[in-house]
């Protein structure tokens, strides 16, 4: 791609991470495309929610005509394979590739072949450290810095300025972990409080939160709030096992999280729910198009955070209390025309049986 | 002279088959199939597994296994991706602390079993700990910047990688044109194996390795250098396994402290053992057999890219080949005449 | 005489508190046949492998050619010129027979190990064994056992021995490889080179040495020149005591019901339409060279083969078993032929071996009654007098007579109808053989029946009934009461002639 | 006790990893006592959580043990007890639980099959079964939205307390005293010894090895199935990959307890001691925020570091 003047395509949809962002263009091709997605592993909801939203927005009437091919594979956790599929792709003449980097270093052999063949890679989610792709992500940065925000404001309502903390981090050496847990502590650095802030690893699993959160409690007594990255449910879980006292939290999407929230706010479990939505796949695909239309894109786009304090939850809108707990709320981005809900499409065969 | 090689290594023989019908179908239905792209393409994805494949023969070979290969792959691409960037001379010595990190690893893995007495399991297990932990303090974050000229020449063909470096005129050289097209990583990964395992094989104490598996007891008493040869076996592991996290490294210019990634590449290296025709038993087989295994393993997934198969199915298939794959040679179980041979 | 060439003095040596030796002096001289006798667990093997560097004895020390030494490994002793053919061979299964017979000292070239010379120099050694036969490019797991007993003392031959020593090496060879070896080990004395050698054949030790040395208990009793001592006087130093008849006496020919009746049983190549009667209380050999189908039959029998074609009655009642757990229901039991593998599981304890077959015996629903095992095990101890300090101990500390005892203990708890015993006596001392015979008879006076395959002539003659002698998978003869001789025995295991 | 019980006489691992027990509880109670002035870890509130989080761990240990003593090993573990929640909770009702089980026996059923009948090395046939039962249950939460609620009945087991006690440890001491009974006072479990021992002399000892094998199997599966059940009912939720934590700390808790992992060694109360530990040292490390790098140095450094003291033993006896 040749490097070009801002403004891009739609920018409402395709918002630039920061006003300083390049810009991007590719030669313009007629579609339509053939496009795959090049996924990681999938042995998670969240993987699995995503794989069936790029799956259900390929076939959305908006896009549809514009998608000759549209291939997904998961390579599991193995770079080279990641990378074999990506190159693979290039090989078969795909046009397009959106993927999630098994790890955000590593791509410069497939960023150089798909700039060779004019491939637009765009990696989504878990990004690239680099400004040579395209890429779509939510600043996990600001996500952390909102939770932070969030919970020393509810905090502050209620007259406390200093206590303990409890962070519920992800996986270790993770970018997404590193971030949100940066923004976290800018917040509550920057907040001048006394904070304790005890961390804790839960892997972004439900179980593994739900434990060390258990621990934590044994151990420390009680938190006045809470700022978990994932696996928000079990933590939750494990604070009424503990009989701990409903304390402001702040948290992921999942379904069961903002099911909690709904039901125990008025207790005292004032959430808020910033999530990393597997509709993001759709963005990022409908970038690709737009790019291989040959429009300036930004390098780096941002989508914004979808969030939702205890003040906006609403049965139906941004959660569902007939639906299992393990689904990711968010999916869809009106602005972008991303309107394929992930809970629906998840839940589609079972409410035709049902 | 062929028959009785067929028949003393039956399960290689089954497994080069394989390999053949597979990749031949591959690439007879891929749009760019039998191309130079695809052959380098497929050659980048199976150096490392095909490394630590073979890294974990050896102690199977002896009736041992390595359950820290994936781990000390792992150590030694984020020593690499600390070390092997600078001058010529530096990436040189980078890569040779790195292969010698993952090289002593093994050698002491190979002296907690023979001194400690630890089952190897057991041992392995709790030292692929230790060494993901290393690579963790190595490396917290994933990243990096290993010498990207030698990344471009080392994934590519051999033109290429004689342009890289401006040798042999740029790859011009007419000497040269019969190799441009062989991709250098087919070249490192069967170059090492022959030149390290093949001369190996033909000493007292690699053949040693082959006897400890086939019955210990006897190869003790017949003067046979027991310790010295399990400890070459766990070091020959450490070394193929650093061999396979060099060129991680190289390959994708960085490290990564993977431990989901550690623990998949091991368990992945034991399949490709067996379908390489090594009995886990030990006593028979061999390390090229599981570098076929390990493309066996990789081929598999190559179809999911040329098929159109529904990706939420793709996992369970995968399971399900690899079973079939496994149980291929169930059959011969079933023609056992004398259930006795049934308990080796 | 001159200064011996290997002297030990006050060497002892015990196994997890079992003392194998003590306080032993030993010599044995250049130029000598030197012969090692002892009861089942006597020492000998310990002996000779502390001869050997494989075991470091505890106290004593030991001479090599008058200086004192000892050696740090089976490789240190090699040098030495002192080679090694052990009890439980040394060779290794997944190699070819030319990498074993050149194991630890390959032939080389550039330093890497040179397989054409590594080939040649194998069938030169095979050569002088007369195993021209044996190819030394097959896998030595693909060999019978008394072929690679042939190579084992071809791999020792190759080695350049100055001592060499046999333990039990020949138990599983055939008449011929014997004689073979009987001619070896002269020619090897003339040249100069000593053997040791040990066997619980007592007409070996009298045709190849000059000297003999007994043990007993891990003590060494006495060494003589040969035709110093009687053989009675021998067996009386070996085990203690006087030891009169050798077999216990046959009862006179009856006419007996049959418990098991086979017809036409083929398998394989290796069985080629076996028939036979077995009669209630009788003990039926099987005689014949060895690898003549005899495994075969008694594994066939016990259900362990796949693809056997025949017509079975057992107790009237038609059928093969098809696995050993149906045939442990049929009141079958067989002694299998090796006892470290088949036989016994050795880390286990002698009590855990004695009830292994008989569990469901002793159960209730799959729940062990603890009383009646417990009854079952001094039953079986005190019924087959098995010396062991406790029970609760691996049978790995038994010697091998005892061991042997646990694995017949073991299936008298089932109450077997059929006993099949494959060469039960193989490397067992002569105490503890008569011992066994006592036992088989009466067990046949019990009204049990008796399978019994052995690869002594001897024993065949001392203890059955009647013999049916195998040739190529086939009964080729039948020999009944005063019939059974060594000559009738003979003729009929090489087919010749008067077959019947 | 009898002659048959004191078969594994090793009761070193057991009073070394006992002990270890109290050097960990000291180490973390030293590190609470410098930081907050408190001494958590000696309440009864923390050891009972540690217990109910670990009768999970436990119960799949007790299973795999059986897996172990034959010389084999269960690689599906993980997936069994994913595909066990997730089959269990998406039945719902009073069936779940049965459905959860069911999952586990045929799990147990098809690793007995193809590693005592096609006789494919235990180590590769589980890790196949453990790949396509992940599959399955991709293809589950992708064809539809299964229903992932915990019913009431695993909600109690795990959850609900008796007398003081969690339910769970009540579960967890059921399969405990089954199993040792299992293996010390039952044919079955005398097998088992004398499969892993010699496998060849035990089937000509008549014993129907194919059978004790498929039963070891199906007897892990059906442990792992349980845990499933129960870690459901701890997260109020079956979800993907729940299992993922237990395969690797079954194996370790199972050897440090004395087990001999080439098989025909062990004893039930060693297990049992190995899983307290592991789980201790797990919940030990995190409440002192030990940065994951240093963790798995830790682990297996302790792992390594036990065997080495209790190999020591052997030598000084041989
Ligand atoms: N009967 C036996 N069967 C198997 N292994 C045995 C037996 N007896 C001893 N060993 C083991 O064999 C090892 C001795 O091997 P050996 O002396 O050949 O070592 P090595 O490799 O030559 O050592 P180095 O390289 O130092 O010379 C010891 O670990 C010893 O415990
Ligand atoms: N590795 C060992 N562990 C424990 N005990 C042993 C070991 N090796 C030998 N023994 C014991 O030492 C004693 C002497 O055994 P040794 O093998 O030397 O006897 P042997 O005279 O060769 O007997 P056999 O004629 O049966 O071969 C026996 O009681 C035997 O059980
Ligand atoms: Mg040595
Ligand atoms: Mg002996």
């Amino acid at each position: 791609p040749t490097i070009v003047a801002g403004p891009g395509a739609d920018p409402t949809c395709f918002a630039p991470w920061s006003p300083d962002i390049k810009y991007m263009q590719w030669p313009a091709k007629t579609g339509p495309f053939k496009i795959a997605l090049v996924n990681g592993f999938v042995g998670n909801t969240w993987r699995i929610q995503m794989v069936k939203t790029a799956k259900a927005y390929a076939e959305d009437p908006a896009i549809k005509d514009k998608i000759a091919e549209f291939k997904v594979v998961s390579t599991g956790t193995d770079a080279p394979a990641q990378l074999g599929a990506i190159e693979d792709f290039i090989n078969q003449g795909y046009d397009a590739i959106v993927t999630i980097a098994v790890s955000p270093d590593g791509f410069d052999r497939v960023i150089k072949l798909a700039d060779k063949n004019d491939v637009v890679l765009v990696p989504f989610d878990n990004v690239l450290d680099t400004d040579a792709v395209m890429q779509v992500n939510e600043d996990q940065l600001a996500m952390g810095r909102t939770w932070a925000e969030f919970v020393l404001k509810e905090l502050a309502a209620a007259g406390k300025t200093s206590g303990k903390l409890l962070e519920v981090r992800g996986l270790a050496g993770n970018s997404v972990d590193r971030d949100r847990s940066l923004g976290i502590h800018e917040v509550l650095d920057a907040s001048g409080g006394a904070w304790e802030v005890v961390q804790v690893v839960g892997n972004w699993d439900d179980g593994t939160a739900q434990k060390v959160t258990a621990d934590a409690i044994a151990v420390n007594g009680q938190f006045d709030g809470i700022m978990a990255q994932g696996g928000t449910t079990g933590v939750v879980q494990a604070l009424m096992d503990a009989g701990h006292p409903m304390v402001p939290i702040a948290g992921e999407s999942e379904n069961g999280f903002r099911k909690l929230v709904a039901a125990h706010s008025a207790d005292g479990l004032k959430g808020i729910s910033i999530g990393q939505s597997p509709g993001l796949v759709a963005i990022a695909m409908k970038a690709a198009i737009s790019a291989l239309e040959g429009n300036p894109m930004p390098q780096l786009i941002s989508v914004p955070l979808p969030i939702a304090d205890y003040n906006q939850l609403q049965d139906g809108a941004n959660y569902w209390s007939d639906l299992p707990d393990n689904f990711f709320t968010v999916n869809e981005f009106p602005p972008c025309g991303v309107n394929v809900s992930g809970p629906a499409i998840m839940a589609q065969s079972e409410a035709n049986t049902n | 002279m062929i028959g009785r090689w067929l028949a003393g290594n039956r399960g290689f023989a089954v497994a080069i088959a394989l390999f053949a019908v597979l990749f031949v179908t591959y690439n007879l239905m891929h749009t760019r199939g039998f191309s130079t792209a695809v052959l380098v393409q497929n050659a980048n994805e199976s150096v490392a597994i095909g490394f630590v494949a073979m890294a974990q023969t050896v102690p199977v070979l002896m009736g041992g296994l390595d359950l820290s290969v994936g781990a000390v792959m792992t150590l030694s691409a984020c020593i690499a991706s600390v070390m092997v960037n600078g001058t010529m001379g530096e990436i040189v010595f980078g890569a040779f602390v790195t292969l010698l990190a993952g090289t002593s690893f093994g050698f002491m893995n190979g002296l907690l079993v023979v001194y400690g007495r630890i089952q190897a399991i057991i041992a392995t297990l709790a030292t692929g700990a230790i060494a993901i932990g290393l690579a963790l303090l190595i490396r917290p974050e994933p990243g990096g910047d290993v010498d990207g000229d030698l990344g471009w020449a080392l994934t590519n063909t051999v033109w290429d990688f004689a342009d890289t470096y401006g040798l042999a005129q740029g790859g011009e050289a007419a000497w040269l044109q019969p190799f441009i097209n062989i991709p250098v990583p087919l070249i490192l990964q069967f170059g090492i194996a022959c030149l390290v395992w093949l001369p190996i094989k033909r000493t007292v104490t690699g053949m040693t390795i082959y006897a400890i598996g086939s019955a210990e007891g006897a190869a003790f008493v017949s003067g046979l250098p027991i310790n010295r040869a399990k400890i070459l076996a766990y070091t020959l592991s450490g070394f193929f396994a650093s061999c396979g996290g060099l060129y991680l490294a190289i390959q994708t210019s960085s490290g990564n402290a993977d431990m989901v990634q550690a623990g998949a590449y091991t368990l992945n290296s034991i399949a490709a053992v067996v379908l390489g025709g090594t009995a886990l038993l030990g006593g028979s087989g061999g390390v090229i057999a599981s570098l076929v295994g390990a493309l066996i393993l990789r081929v598999i997934s190559f179809y999911f890219r040329i098929l159109d198969i529904d990706p939420l199915l793709q996992p369970l298939i995968e399971g399900l080949v690899l079973l079939a794959a496994v149980s291929f040679g169930a059959g011969r179980t079933f023609s056992i005449r004398n259930r006795l041979e049934l308990f080796r | 005489m001159a200064a011996p060439i290997i002297a030990l003095t006050g060497v002892s040596k015990s196994f997890a508190g079992i003392r194998a030796l003590e306080g032993v002096d030993f010599a044995a001289f250049a130029g000598s046949t030197h012969a090692i006798l002892g009861e089942n667990g006597a020492g000998k093997s310990t002996l000779i492998k502390i001869i050997a560097g494989v075991l470091q004895p505890e106290t004593g020390e030991m001479r090599l050619n008058g200086a004192p030494g000892r050696f740090a490994g089976p490789n240190a002793a090699a040098d030495a010129g002192i080679i090694c053919m052990f009890q439980e061979l040394s060779l290794i299964p997944d190699l070819t027979v030319a990498q074993n017979i050149s194991l630890s000292r390959p032939p080389r070239r550039f330093g890497l190990i040179d397989r054409r010379a590594q080939i040649l120099r194998a069938e030169e050694v095979l050569a002088r064994v007369r195993c021209e036969d044996v190819d030394p490019r097959t896998l030595v797991r693909d060999l019978s056992l008394s072929r690679r007993q042939m190579v084992e003392i071809a791999k020792a031959l190759g080695r350049d021995p100055r001592v060499l020593i046999l333990d039990e090496a020949t138990s599983a060879l055939t008449a011929r490889d014997v004689q073979t070896v009987y001619d070896l080990l002269s020619r090897l004395k003339a040249d100069g080179v000593s053997s040791l050698f040990i066997s619980h054949r007592m007409h070996e030790v009298e045709e190849l040495c000059d000297r003999l040395s007994v043990f007993r208990n891990g003590r060494h009793i006495e060494t003589f020149a040969k035709g110093a001592r009687s053989d009675a006087e021998i067996v009386r130093l070996m085990i203690g005591r006087d030891v009169t008849a050798k077999y216990p006496p046959k009862p006179a020919p009856v006419a007996r019901p049959a418990v098991l009746q086979v017809g036409g049983l083929s398998w394989e190549t290796a069985l080629n339409g076996v028939s036979l009667t077995l009669g209630r209380g009788e003990i039926l050999g099987i005689g014949g060279l060895d690898g003549q189908g005899q495994k075969e039959l008694l594994l066939a029998l016990f259900g362990v083969l796949r693809g056997v074609r025949a017509t079975v009655a057992v107790n009237g009642k038609p059928g093969l078993p098809a696995a050993p757990v149906l045939a442990k229901a049929r009141s079958l039991a067989l002694v299998p032929e090796d006892r470290k593998t088949e036989g016994l599981m050795l880390s286990l304890s002698i009590a855990e071996n004695m009830v292994a077959a008989a569990f469901d015996k002793v159960a209730r629903g799959g729940i062990i009654d603890r009383t009646r095992v417990a009854a079952l095990i001094d039953k079986g101890v005190e019924v087959l007098q098995i010396k062991a300090g406790s029970v609760d101990d691996a049978v790995s500390t038994l010697s091998g007579g005892n061991q042997q005892k646990v694995v017949l203990a073991k299936w008298l708890m089932t109450d077997p109808q059929i006993i099949m015993l494959n060469d039960p006596t193989r490397g067992i001392d002569i105490g503890t053989k008569q011992e066994i015979f006592r036992i088989m008879r009466q067990l046949a006076e019990e009204g049990r029946s008796i399978l019994f395959y052995s690869s002594d002539y001897a024993e065949l003659i001392g203890c059955a009934d009647r013999v049916i002698v195998l040739y190529d998978g086939r009964v080729v003869r039948e020999l009944t009461g005063m019939a059974i001789t060594e000559e009738a025995l003979v003729a009929a295991s090489l087919n010749t002639g008067d077959a019947a | 006790m009898s002659r048959l019980g004191t078969l594994s006489a090793a009761d070193r691992p057991l009073v070394i990893a006992f002990g270890f027990i109290l050097v960990i509880l000291a180490v973390g109670t030293v590190y609470t006592l410098s930081t907050t002035g408190t001494m958590p870890l000696l309440t009864p509130k923390y050891l009972l959580l540690q217990l109910q989080t670990g009768s999970f761990l436990g119960i799949c240990a007790a299973g795999l043990m059986a897996v172990i003593l034959i010389g084999h090993i269960d690689l599906s573990i993980p997936w069994t007890l994913t595909a066990a929640a997730m089959i269990g909770t998406a039945v719902g009702g009073p069936g779940a639980v049965p459905a959860a089980l069911a999952v586990g026996l045929c799990v147990g059923l098809i690793n007995g099959l193809g590693v005592a009948v096609l006789r494919i090395p235990s180590m590769i046939f589980t890790l196949g079964l453990d790949t396509v039962l992940r599959g399955l249950m991709v293809a589950q939460t992708g064809g539809y939205a299964p229903q992932d609620a915990a019913t009431p009945l695993m909600l109690t087991l795990a959850k609900s307390s008796i007398l003081g006690f969690p339910a769970a440890l009540f579960v967890w001491a059921a399969v405990s005293v089954a199993v040792a009974f299992l293996l010390s006072r039952t044919t079955f479990g005398r097998a088992l010894y004398a499969i892993g021992t010699r496998e060849r002399a035990a089937y000509l000892s008549g014993m129907r090895t194919t059978r004790v094998i498929i039963g070891a199997f199906v007897l892990s599966g059906l442990c792992a199935a349980l845990a499933g059940a129960l870690l459901a009912g701890y997260s109020a939720k079956a979800y993907q990959g729940m299992g993922n934590a237990f395969l690797l700390p079954a194996i370790a808790a199972v050897v440090l307890g004395g087990t001999n992992v080439l098989g025909g060694r062990g004893r039930y109360a060693g297990t049992l001691i190995g899983v307290v530990l592991i789980v201790l040292l797990n919940s030990v490390l995190s409440i002192m925020q030990m940065p994951e790098a240093l963790r798995q140095i830790i682990y297996g450094s302790v792992i390594i570091g036990m065997l080495l003291i209790y190999g020591r033993g052997d030598r000084v006896t041989s």
